[in-house]
């Protein structure tokens, strides 16, 4: 059925093996009681096995924080969680970005984006945004800024990014004209190409790594960085949200 | 890093190659050529099989003077593929190149203008390449590829009609021999497993561990046995052979004559005397066995053979008998005995070739399927009829026909080792083969024409059977189309001969003799 | 030797980035400029793959190679570390990479949308695989797991009917309930080592808590074997791998499976030292090995019960993919030559199943449907696509000389080594069903077609490409005196100069 | 029992309904609801742990690595939400269910 | 982390009773609204259980995604699962007309 382009509606249910489909039905809950209950047991014989786990767990136990510290210093930004998201496991964090940007790719192959919430807005949704946005992006710039020495970052900015545009959108308002079709694209992948092209600049250097931040450059890559990962994932969470492409 | 190819491949490892390749390569272009390009095609086709030829009696002259030809390919960690020429190799090899030849002019002239040559000569080259490869396997893993490619290169010939009888064929064809083969694959490794390498070798290479795993031992016999056995026809694997001719009658030819049944006992052979060295397997108990699988064999053949009115289900019942006599041959210890087997390899050849040729030579000229329709079909058909009779006569084992030596030799083997149950079986088998001959050659000679063919005129019948007016304009001088008839009185001719000119050298005889002498180790 | 400079101390390192960073940026580019992503994304493939083909062989001439990330040591840092297992699969993932890439340039020019999506979401998957077989870090996996799904599940549903739906949405629960469960073992083995490094958690297992390692190893694997679709866990493959497109399914069925199975492998013989070490690996070894054995016979009784090609294929892997698993209990009992053969039957049916994906999706693409009783008219117009699917068969029925013949035969003789007749048996039936299920199919040629429909041409790049690669899958039977010493680069990685190195600086760290 | 055990308990309950919910349930949305409680409750696991290094001054913040990693897993949570959302609609649009339609779960 | 005081013991009761009650009630409720309206407050809860962790990055992070985004995304999705099924069949054909950008 890779071809359904062609003969739209026509047969089409999936083929299941043996057990049987039964098709439409709707039934809310899927499983016969004794089966539920059997399950139930199983799964707290799991809970069981997993409670053992834990509780063995020595104490105190290993872990990477000293090895962060001791290192902290090399690494351009002074909170640890920045310097670890962005610089030792900074790979992590990029194939992360990835990750959004093909949810987006996912999204949009399947279908357009019908509107926000399908409703119109009421007279609070309409207004709200106009107070909120600002605000919400001002905080964002500071979450972004404080990110590299205290707690906030590129995630939290951008996901408050995204929740503007969520905002925007369920307050009926198109995007500007600037913000359209080819810019959005720009922007969802600005994260990862900003990222990957600042790696792949690294691992070039002479003697340098894929994604290895020269010491005295650390902290400048690292907010360009955050700067386009924030913008991207902002973006793309609003996409998300609409659903579809635009 | 160990280099694929030796860069200084020398000639006698180059011959093996050569052999191969020259219908190899034939048959993958003819696959690429438009239907419309017959003389391209025949000219391929010819011009692989004549090469073959050649080379094959290259190695013949030279493997007479005591050189040995050897090709290898690394395949596994510590097994290889081996390509070997030695005395037993060439029997079959001279037997499969020679009637390759025969049956590619016969298939040139049969498939006349029949939709997918193209297709048909591809499979039928490469048939033939997985022939040659077998007859010169080195190792067990060696025969097995080229066993298994085999299989898959005439499934395509067996459903080449493509009717639903044809099909059904297919898939008799393939359950037995894909089963056989992954029998033949569990034997292969667990011998590997147990005695660390696959080389053929004189005498068998089990020795070793014949007395630490006996019962193993026993078991890869088993598996090995039923995996050739399938392709040999033996009872009760012989099921397919039957049923396998709905396929056009080269193909018939192909399969009984030249390729799958003697793949198969060529295979039963190399196992008794290559692998378990013929002393070995006795003093384990497995000779008997086996030939009492070759006696049964033989009579049930000939018993269900009495009763088929469709002719090439006779002549392939006849076979599933006859091929077992070369099983037995082996079975029955004993250097003569074994000469009677090994020359039945390439005395039924002969001899079974020859009768499908003619039985398609019927088919096609006049749509003669059944014994019951052959009545006074030798007036018609002269020459073919001739052809039918020799090589029939030589099957009953009427001396100075190639059977006769076989059946004499097996007989003198019989003797030589001690047991007299083979005789009854070989007298009961020539007495049921006439049985079943002797009426065929009666009515054809004796009976009074019936049939449509009797009363039109010649054009006309040929016309209306096989849906072409050339052939009828052909056989308005000859009998038949010249290519049709040439192979079989060619091959009746040789059948003569081989029994005639027995004790000349380069004779199979002889040659069976020096194989029992140099392979074997015998008198 | 000229290859010497592919490797560590040459091109190597360059080699590692490109086979990741290529085709990532590749497919933002193609993302980007979508009325080029054609033309771009097959150019970028082809490259991609030569680059992978290079490492290969930088591999096989130099040894392993390492690539410190960020520049960070192994417990801070994530690694990179390419050896022979790693170089092979990924190589294999090059050639059918590239065919597939050259098939589909083929088999969407006339659909744009499904065009305009393909390419930027199969390069990032390309990415993600590289990523996968590159990484030597359990968290970092993890990510690359989860973009290799989503990539997978998004491919899926391009088919955009309700079965490719279905069947992507499926594959998304089960792609991310595998996850978790893999993540939730990474939790424990960070925990439990204070590291996610491969070869760090490698030296400190045998000190590790035990309840707490088990219950781990048990999530970790748990997780990978609902991804990898083993027998109990099979449900949800057909459906996802027969409806979306065929380029799609090839990549699925060929590449992405083998993707966890590699991670269970690399689990089983990095981390847990080959699963020798107690009774309890023994016991896990053997029940997957019961499991494989019992996806071989079902998932082959179920292919050849199928009506659809498509399914017939999928659920073809079903079967395949049990092989892969009955070689842990062997291997375990000191068939060491069972994990080559396991490997080589990974590899082998890449490249068969792809190119049998492929040719299904020409005949599908000829005749309008894939039906395997009506095929016949489809398969006497498109011979060398029927030879793709029948040479394809000829590996995955296991016959000799092909890649599958090879590793059936490895698997065998481990078997026959010990004594294990059942498993023995299960291999050989497998192969038997194959042969059936393959020529279910092929027998269909040799039929005389009796409709003449109106039928599309099928580009020759489609046909081509499918084909080369069955040739590939039996070609790759002649190549065991090559690959095979590939397979032994880095197999004594934890003992390896470098990371021991690392091992004594988590020591330092960490205390 | 200590501050991080208990809440690695708490994590491993969670993960163990979300995955009764997950079979449980036939509709899809309230799968991908099984799914986030199932995340949430690894995380839990992975950070409540980590509570038992010592960590860096005073209160002793939390290791910074698992940190690090739960921040990507969130995010990679809500890009599947997002991605098994949009995929639920369109089959909702096409065909009318929210089930996958043979029950019976994987 | 030894000296844990009973104060302390109290709100990670409390805090964990609530989050595995949420979750149950989001898991079990039989309408899907309140489903997604208590999976929101559970992840706002779990915001709450970061920041006691000292993981306040996880909980910033938790409180803006975890509960602000997946909540909205979800609730958007309830909304576009809500309408008949007539409507959808007249953009069935959406995905499949590709548009140019």
């Amino acid at each position: 059925m890779t071809e359904p382009q062609h003969r739209p509606g026509s047969g089409r249910q999936p083929a299941s093996d043996g057990a049987a489909a039964s098709g439409t039905s709707r039934a809310p809950e899927a499983l016969p009681p004794l089966a539920r209950v059997l399950l139930a047991l199983a799964l707290l014989g799991l809970f069981g096995g997993l409670a053992a786990a834990v509780l063995s767990l020595a104490q105190p136990a290993p872990g990477l924080a000293a090895a962060v510290a001791e290192r902290l210093d090399e690494s351009g930004v002074s909170h640890p969680v920045t310097a670890v998201l962005l610089n030792f496991r900074g790979y992590d964090t990029l194939l992360e970005l990835v990750v959004l940007v093909l949810a987006l790719m996912g999204t949009w192959s399947v279908g357009r984006a019908r509107g926000c919430a399908g409703n119109a807005p009421g007279p609070l949704l309409r207004q709200l945004p106009g107070l909120l946005a600002p605000l919400m992006v001002l905080v964002a710039g500071y979450l972004l800024w404080v990110g590299a020495h205290a707690p906030g970052g590129a995630f939290q900015a951008g996901s408050l990014l995204g929740g503007v545009g969520i905002l925007l959108c369920l307050s009926g308002r198109t995007l500007p004209p600037w913000a359209q079709r080819p810019s959005l694209r720009v922007l969802a992948v600005l994260g990862v190409a900003v990222f990957t092209l600042l790696g792949t600049v690294a691992a070039l250097l002479p003697g340098g790594a894929p994604l290895d931040w020269p010491p005295a450059q650390a902290k400048t890559l690292i907010l360009t960085i955050e700067l386009a990962a924030m913008l991207s994932i902002g973006v793309i969470l609003a996409a998300l949200f609409t659903g579809g492409r635009p | 890093m160990s280099p694929l190819f030796d860069p200084r491949l020398p000639a006698d490892a180059l011959l093996p190659l050569l052999v191969l390749a020259s219908s190899l390569l034939p048959g993958l272009v003819i696959f690429f050529l438009g239907e419309a390009r017959v003389r391209t095609r025949t000219a391929l086709n010819l011009g692989g099989a004549f090469l073959k030829l050649g080379f094959v009696a290259w190695m013949v002259w030279g493997v007479y003077h005591g050189q040995r030809y050897e090709l290898r390919l690394p395949l596994l960690d510590d097994l290889e593929l081996t390509l070997r020429v030695g005395a037993l190799s060439l029997l079959f090899l001279v037997l499969s190149a020679g009637l390759w030849l025969l049956t590619t002019l016969y298939a040139v002239g049969y498939l006349e203008q029949s939709p997918h040559r193209s297709r048909f000569f591809g499979f039928f080259s490469l048939c033939v390449t997985a022939t040659v490869g077998v007859a010169m396997a080195g190792n067990l893993l060696t025969f097995l590829l080229f066993f298994e490619m085999l299989t898959l290169t005439t499934y395509p010939l067996v459903v080449h009609r493509g009717t639903e009888a044809a099909r059904q064929a297919g898939i008799v064809y393939l359950t037995h021999t894909m089963l056989a083969g992954a029998l033949l694959l569990a034997g292969t490794v667990w011998l590997y497993t147990l005695a660390g390498t696959l080389t053929f070798a004189p005498r068998g290479f089990v020795s070793d561990i014949a007395d630490s795993h006996p019962g193993a031992l026993t078991a890869i016999f088993a598996l090995l046995i039923g995996g050739v056995g399938v392709k040999a026809a033996l009872v009760p694997l012989h099921g397919w052979l039957p049923r396998a001719m709905v396929a056009p009658a080269p193909v018939s030819a192909l399969l009984h004559a030249v390729a799958v049944v003697k793949a198969g006992a060529f295979g039963v052979v190399l196992i008794v005397y290559d692998v378990f060295g013929v002393e070995q397997a006795a003093e384990l108990g497995l000779t008997g066995p086996l030939a009492l699988i070759a006696a049964v064999t033989i009579i049930y053949g000939s018993v269900r053979a009495l009763f088929q009115d469709d002719l090439k289900r006779r002549l392939a019942f006849s076979t599933v008998s006859q091929v077992s006599y070369i099983v037995l041959g082996v079975a029955i210890v004993g250097p003569l005995a074994s000469v009677g087997g090994i020359v039945h390899l390439v005395h039924q050849g002969i001899m079974k070739i020859t009768l499908f040729f003619c039985a398609g030579n019927l088919a096609e000229t006049l749509g003669i399927h059944k014994v019951s329709e052959m009545n006074g079909v030798g007036r018609r058909m002269p020459a073919t009829m001739a052809a039918f009779t020799i090589a029939a006569l030589g099957m009953i084992g009427v001396p100075p026909i190639a059977g006769f030596i076989s059946k004499w030799y097996l007989g003198l083997g019989a003797l030589e080792a001690g047991v007299h149950w083979p005789l009854y079986v070989l007298t009961a088998s020539s007495l049921l083969n006439a049985a079943y001959f002797l009426p065929i050659l009666h009515r054809a000679w004796f009976g009074e024409p019936a049939g449509a063919w009797a009363e039109r005129p010649v054009a006309a019948a040929a016309g209306d059977e096989s849906g072409t007016a050339a052939a009828g304009a052909r056989s308005l001088r000859l009998e038949t189309g010249l290519l049709l008839l040439l192979p079989p009185l060619v091959t009746a001719a040789l059948s003569l001969l081989v029994g005639l000119l027995a004790s000349m050298p380069f004779s199979a005889l002889e040659w069976s003799l020096l194989i029992a002498e140099r392979e074997f180790h015998y008198p | 030797m000229p290859l010497q400079l592919l490797g560590p101390g040459g091109l190597g390192p360059d080699l590692l980035l490109a086979a990741v960073f290529l085709p990532l940026a590749a497919a933002l580019v193609c993302f980007l400029l979508p009325r080029l992503a054609a033309t771009l994304g097959l150019i970028s493939a082809l490259l991609t793959a030569a680059a992978t083909l290079a490492l290969m062989l930088g591999v096989l001439a130099g040894g392993g190679m390492e690539v410190q990330l960020g520049g960070w040591q192994a417990p801070l840092g994530i690694r990179w570390r390419s050896d022979g297992l790693s170089a092979a699969l990924m190589a294999m993932t090059a050639v059918v990479g590239a065919m597939v890439s050259l098939y589909a340039a083929a088999y969407f020019r006339h659909t744009a949308y499904e065009r305009t999506y393909f390419w930027p979401i199969w390069l990032v998957l390309w990415a993600a695989l590289n990523a996968l077989f590159l990484s030597a870090d359990l968290f970092n996996l993890y990510v690359t797991l989860e973009l290799l799904g989503f990539a997978a599940v998004s491919l899926t549903a391009l088919g955009g009917g309700a079965a490719a739906l279905t069947g992507a949405i499926r594959y998304l629960l089960v792609s991310v309930l595998g996850s978790l469960a893999y993540l939730l073992g990474v939790a424990l083995v960070y925990h439990g080592c204070g590291t996610v490094d491969i070869a760090l958690v490698a030296a400190c297992v045998p000190d590790a808590p035990r309840p707490a390692l088990k219950v781990a190893v048990a999530a970790m694997i748990a997780g990978l074997l609902l991804k990898t679709a083993l027998f109990p866990f099979h449900v949800w493959l057909p459906p996802a791998h027969g409806s979306a497109p065929a380029p799609v399914s090839a990549v699925l069925s060929a590449l992405v499976v083998k993707a966890s199975f590699y991670l269970v492998l690399r689990l089983w013989l990095d981390v847990l030292g080959g699963g020798d070490g107690d009774g309890s690996g023994r016991w896990l070894a053997e029940l997957l090995g019961v499991l494989g054995a019992a996806a071989v016979i079902w998932g082959s009784v179920l292919a050849l019960r199928q009506a659809r090609l498509k399914l017939l294929i999928a659920y073809s892997t079903v079967a395949q993919i049990g092989y892969l698993f009955m070689a842990f209990p062997l291997a375990v009992a000191g068939g060491a030559a069972a994990w080559t053969g396991a490997l080589y039957l990974a590899l082998a049916h890449g490249l068969a199943k792809a190119a049998m994906f492929l040719s299904a999706g020409s005949l599908l693409r000829f005749g309008g449907h894939d039906r395997i009783a009506e095929l016949d008219s489809a398969v006497h117009r498109l011979p060398l696509t029927l030879t793709a699917f029948a040479l394809a068969g000829v590996s995955i029925m296991g016959l000799p000389p092909s890649g599958g013949f090879i590793g059936k035969w490895l698997l065998l003789e481990a078997a026959f080594q010990q004594g294990r007749f059942v498993l023995a048996a299960v291999i050989l039936l497998g192969g038997v069903l194959a042969a059936a299920y393959v020529f279910k199919v092929v027998g269909h040629a040799f039929t005389p077609a009796e409709r003449e429909r109106r039928l599309r041409s099928v580009p020759p790049g489609m046909e081509w490409s499918a084909l080369l690669l069955a040739l590939a899958a039996i070609v790759l039977g002649l190549t065991l005196p090559l690959i095979s010493p590939l397979l032994q680069v880095g197999t004594d990685a934890a003992v390896a100069p470098p990371v021991s190195a690392a091992v004594a600086l988590t020591a330092g760290g960490a205390v | 029992m200590t501050q991080p055990v208990f809440w690695g308990l708490v994590g491993m309950a969670l993960v163990v309904m979300g995955l009764y919910a997950l079979i449980v349930h036939a509709h899809l949305l309230r799968k991908v609801l099984a799914l986030n409680i199932m995340s949430s409750g690894v995380f839990l696991v992975f950070i409540g742990l980590a509570r038992r290094a010592p960590g860096e001054g005073t209160p002793p913040a939390a290791d910074p690595v698992p940190q690090a990693m739960v921040l990507t897993g969130i995010v990679v949570a809500v890009a599947a939400t997002g991605l098994a959302l949009a995929l639920i609609v369109r089959l909702r649009a096409l065909t009318g269910r929210t089930t996958l339609g043979d029950e019976g779960g994987h | 982390m030894a000296g844990l005081s009973l104060l302390d013991w109290a709100l990670d009761g409390l805090l964990a009773l609530l989050l595995l009650w949420l979750a149950w009630r989001a898991l079990a409720s039989p309408e899907l609204f309140r489903a997604v309206v208590l999976f929101i407050a559970f992840g706002l809860v779990l915001a709450l259980v970061w920041a006691r962790l000292y993981a306040v990055d996880v909980a910033l992070a938790e409180m803006a995604i975890g509960a602000g985004v997946t909540g909205a995304l979800l609730l958007a999705a309830l909304v576009r699962l809500e309408p008949p099924i007539g409507r959808g069949r007249q953009d069935a054909r959406d995905g499949e007309v590709y548009d140019h950008d």
